[in-house]
């Protein structure tokens, strides 16, 4: 069971990560985007990460609502709204729970990526942060439903995500800026896909 | 990185200031947001807003004022706004005639300015949206997102402005809008990169002998590189595009050559020389003709031509007044 | 050199050339000359004349229009124009009324143009001139060709060609010039260099890490390099120079922040920002500010600022309507 | 003595050595001034080659006109006025005249320094080609006084112009672009001094 502070203890280590690869992230998203994206997370969980103390004590579900509007308020560009909104409704299925168990947990995947594919109607295989995500909800899911403990469950959901970001260089953008290069994105792994790998190995690591 | 900023992490924030202390008797800095909108907030019309990351100066703040826009809603440098802060903007113009949104086309403004449209919805505020997309570089087919919004952005703002300002309906506003991003074409190209402040490095390499081809307003790499051309073959490439992309043939149009932020004035000139002797020979004709800096990308060294195709309405809004610190017409 | 040209030799005809079909209802080519005249001549007012070399657009063909200039006369890239291609514009706009040459302090502009005036007198042509010298970055004594002619030109061209649109005489329209002239200062700092096509590789070379203060607008290196500083110090430095040169303290002024060409407007007004705030601690009341390119030189990224004392009458002429390519006010 | 066939003959000799010197003088402009001196005179000298044949049978006062029309005409900048000016004002002390003598030579570089004086109000010492000019003009006078023929009287002279020049390396420009940079120009030879250099050179070895 993951309560409330471990939440808020996960958060920073996300924060941290994020920082810790900006310049990473930023650099993937000039190669086939627009320069951007690791200075828009790390301004996006900077914030969240200020804002930490002030939800001691919250429920998760408002806990991670606020993380969603802090990433909705201070983002910006694509990521913004994407993450945002896969916070707030992940926030959405556990109103009100002050602990989550590793059920929990793949419904909060299940629930973000639902809001991303809300905001960006994106679906696998266009070059965007859903071939982490949704590849990394689906080992967790089957792990989970194999009887695995947390973190390996957590463990499984990085590397497919880690597969999903390999497989991102293999195609072509057909959703977000990248989507302008047509053949010339092949070769380059997708920054958000990549980000959200760096968010999950954050929480695989926090276990 | 050489920049004559103070701090990267405030060059919005600065220029938001410099903006308004600069043009006091067009701009006003909403309450606590970063919105730009009219010193005087004009009631009775249709209020348009539009916006973006910014770096396209003067999209979009330098076209607040009488005959376009009433509010315009800068990001940070290339990111689009958050729907906080469109939400302020649209708040502040809002009128019981009805609030547009100019968005140009990308994920995350179109995203964006959505919420922020569904935010203000809830309070009963009328919000429509147009989306503009008129760079032809990239496919527009129905499974990618679609064509960008450049330069011919402009040309909305100052049609759909001059409808509000003559007193059109939301729906008036709306399909006048919709007709100019139905007849606007647009394609960029750079032959240099820019350097987003708080990235230090340029967004693209290009060697000595490049340019980059279909390039967005993002700094971000064309559609293509290719070895450096001459301007009158570089304006026959992307005026082949463009025409080709829709029949201008007969009509009469509205040329824009658009610097993205460091090329010469001269050189415009000199590609707007072979464009207008291009059109001509293609039994097109010119109507007006707007040379200089309308949406740029920061310090990149290229241009974008755009075209816009016109009929009795169209050329009668783009003829209207305008009275804003980048864009004057008498 | 990567420049959007097709023939270095051509780039000044296709310029002009281009500028005519970008604006057929302001310019008119005048015949076999170089020289950008209104498409309508005006009579019954003093004409203006203005010129120099090329390079400087939208100087000076963006001003010829009502309310301000009559011809402009461009010169090869950084060269000044000769005396037959000047004597063509005079002849062309002369009225009743005379003609008044602003010409900017460089021997070879003043050289050329006085060649011109001579020519023109002696068909009984009334001509004056003012020369604009508003660069305090060098040493204005007698013992040296003086102070340079820089974007305060523009100034001029407003204030002057407002005063001779309404009415005023040759003597009136050189002493309100005059009064201009003895009012504005400006200084200039570039952080990289540009070139002049033809002679195809930069006119000075920079480090990463510095710049050039006190430059001209002809890609000539500028008075000191100095080490990278942020915007509020060189704004600092600038104006200290210019406030130290003439006493605005408790006076009006307009302010131009003018960008050298391939700066980006995001950074003049971050520029802004700070020159307000200083004028306005210093007790300079700031009348009115144009941020943007009216003094370019080619592609050379750096600022200017300029400060122009006002009194009634510059403040009411420069507050007239004006209707150019480059310079429209309502 | 010099006929008008000869005379156009140097003048072909003195648009070759501008032409071939047209990049080092634009160099040496770039350094001190605006980077086109070499690209202006050349545009001048060009011009005045063109125009050769059509002078063929005028008097050298006519052609001297002439090539000063063409230089105000072309050149622009300061080198056109102030060797237009020049040229014109040599033309006119030797006007009709269909052959010059030693002496002729020598009122025509006093005339020319004065077509440049009056242009540009410039006297020795202020780092403009006035330096090469005057004492070139000094010893072809003393040369022509003591007696020497025509070749040595214009090597003595190519010589103090070449002097000149390298005088002006060490002083501070106070007239012309240069005298912006203040003591910055020390050190860089003067462009117009340079130029001078070129065509009385290109004058000497025609004979
Ligand atoms: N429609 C979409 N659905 C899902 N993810 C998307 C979509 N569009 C873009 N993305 C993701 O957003 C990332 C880029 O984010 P960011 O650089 O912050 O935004 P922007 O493109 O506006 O600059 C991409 O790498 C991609 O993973
Ligand atoms: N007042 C003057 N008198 C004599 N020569 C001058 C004067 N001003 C400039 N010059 C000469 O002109 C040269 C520069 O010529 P050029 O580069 O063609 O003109 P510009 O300075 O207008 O670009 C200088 O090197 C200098 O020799
Ligand atoms: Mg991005
Ligand atoms: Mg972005
Ligand atoms: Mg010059
Ligand atoms: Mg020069």
């Amino acid at each position: 069971m993951t309560d409330s502070d471990k939440v808020l203890n996960i958060l920073q280590k996300i924060a941290d990560a994020i920082h810790e690869n900006e310049q990473f992230l930023t650099d993937l998203d000039a190669a086939i985007g627009d320069n951007d994206h690791g200075i828009n997370m790390d301004k996006g969980f900077q914030k969240v990460a200020t804002d930490i103390p002030s939800l001691s004590g919250k429920d998760i579900g408002s806990i991670l609502k606020r993380v969603g509007m802090d990433l909705v308020s201070t983002v910006g560009g694509s990521a913004g709204p994407l993450y945002g909104t896969a916070f707030m409704k992940a926030g959405a299925v556990v109103a009100d729970k002050n602990e989550i168990d590793q059920e929990d947990f793949v419904s909060i995947m299940e629930a973000g990526i639902g809001g991303v594919q809300l905001r960006g109607k994106a679906v696998k295989g266009e070059k965007t942060m859903l071939d982490a995500m949704i590849p990394a909800f689906e080992a967790m899911k089957a792990s989970c439903t194999a009887g695995d403990d947390t973190p390996s469950m957590l463990k499984k959901g990085v590397e497919a995500a880690e597969n999903g970001v390999e497989y991102t260089k293999t195609i072509i953008a057909t959703k977000g800026r990248a989507s302008y290069l047509g053949e010339r994105s092949i070769g380059h792994q997708d920054p958000g896909a990549t980000s959200f790998t760096v968010i999950l190995r954050a929480i695989s690591e926090s276990y | 990185m050489k920049k004559i900023i103070n701090d990267v992490s405030q060059v919005e924030q600065e220029m938001i200031q410099g903006l308004v202390k600069a043009h006091p008797q067009y701009l006003r800095r909403v309450t606590d947001s970063d919105v730009l909108a009219r010193a005087q907030k004009k009631t009775g019309k249709v209020a348009l807003i539009s916006g973006g990351g910014s770096g396209h100066e003067p999209a979009h703040a330098g076209y607040v004022g009488y005959g376009m826009l009433d509010a315009a809603v800068p990001g940070a440098v290339f990111t689009s706004p958050t729907p906080d802060q469109v939400y302020a903007g649209i708040k502040d113009i809002a009128t019981d005639k009805g609030v547009l949104m100019v968005v140009k086309n990308y994920t995350g403004d179109v995203m964006n300015f959505e919420m922020a449209a569904d935010m203000a919805r809830d309070e009963g505020i009328e919000v429509e949206e147009v989306v503009v997309n008129d760079d032809v570089a990239v496919d527009g087919s129905l499974y990618t997102v679609g064509r960008r919004g450049i330069a011919g952005t402009v040309f909305v703002h100052k049609i759909a402005g001059a409808k509000a300002e003559a007193g059109g309906s939301l729906q008036d506003v709306k399909a006048v809008a919709e007709k100019v991003i139905a007849n606007v074409r647009s394609m960029s190209m750079a032959i240099s990169p820019c350097t987003v402040p708080a990235a230090g490095k340029p967004g693209f390499e290009i060697g000595a002998d490049e340019m980059e081809i279909g390039i967005g307003i993002h700094g971000e790499p064309g559609v293509r590189k290719d070895t450096m051309k001459n301007a009158d073959a570089i304006v026959d490439e992307l005026l082949e595009k463009i025409l080709s992309d829709l029949d201008y043939k007969g009509s009469d149009v509205a040329v824009m050559i658009n610097g993205c932020g460091a090329t010469p004035l001269m050189e415009l000139y000199i590609v707007n020389n072979h464009v207008s002797d291009v059109l001509k020979n293609k039994g097109i004709n010119v109507y007006k003709t707007y040379v200089g800096e309308f949406m740029t990308s920061l310090e990149m060294e290229g241009f974008s031509i755009t075209l816009l195709k016109l009929d009795n309405e169209t050329k009668e809004l783009l003829d209207a007044q305008a009275d804003t610190p980048a864009f004057k017409q008498l």
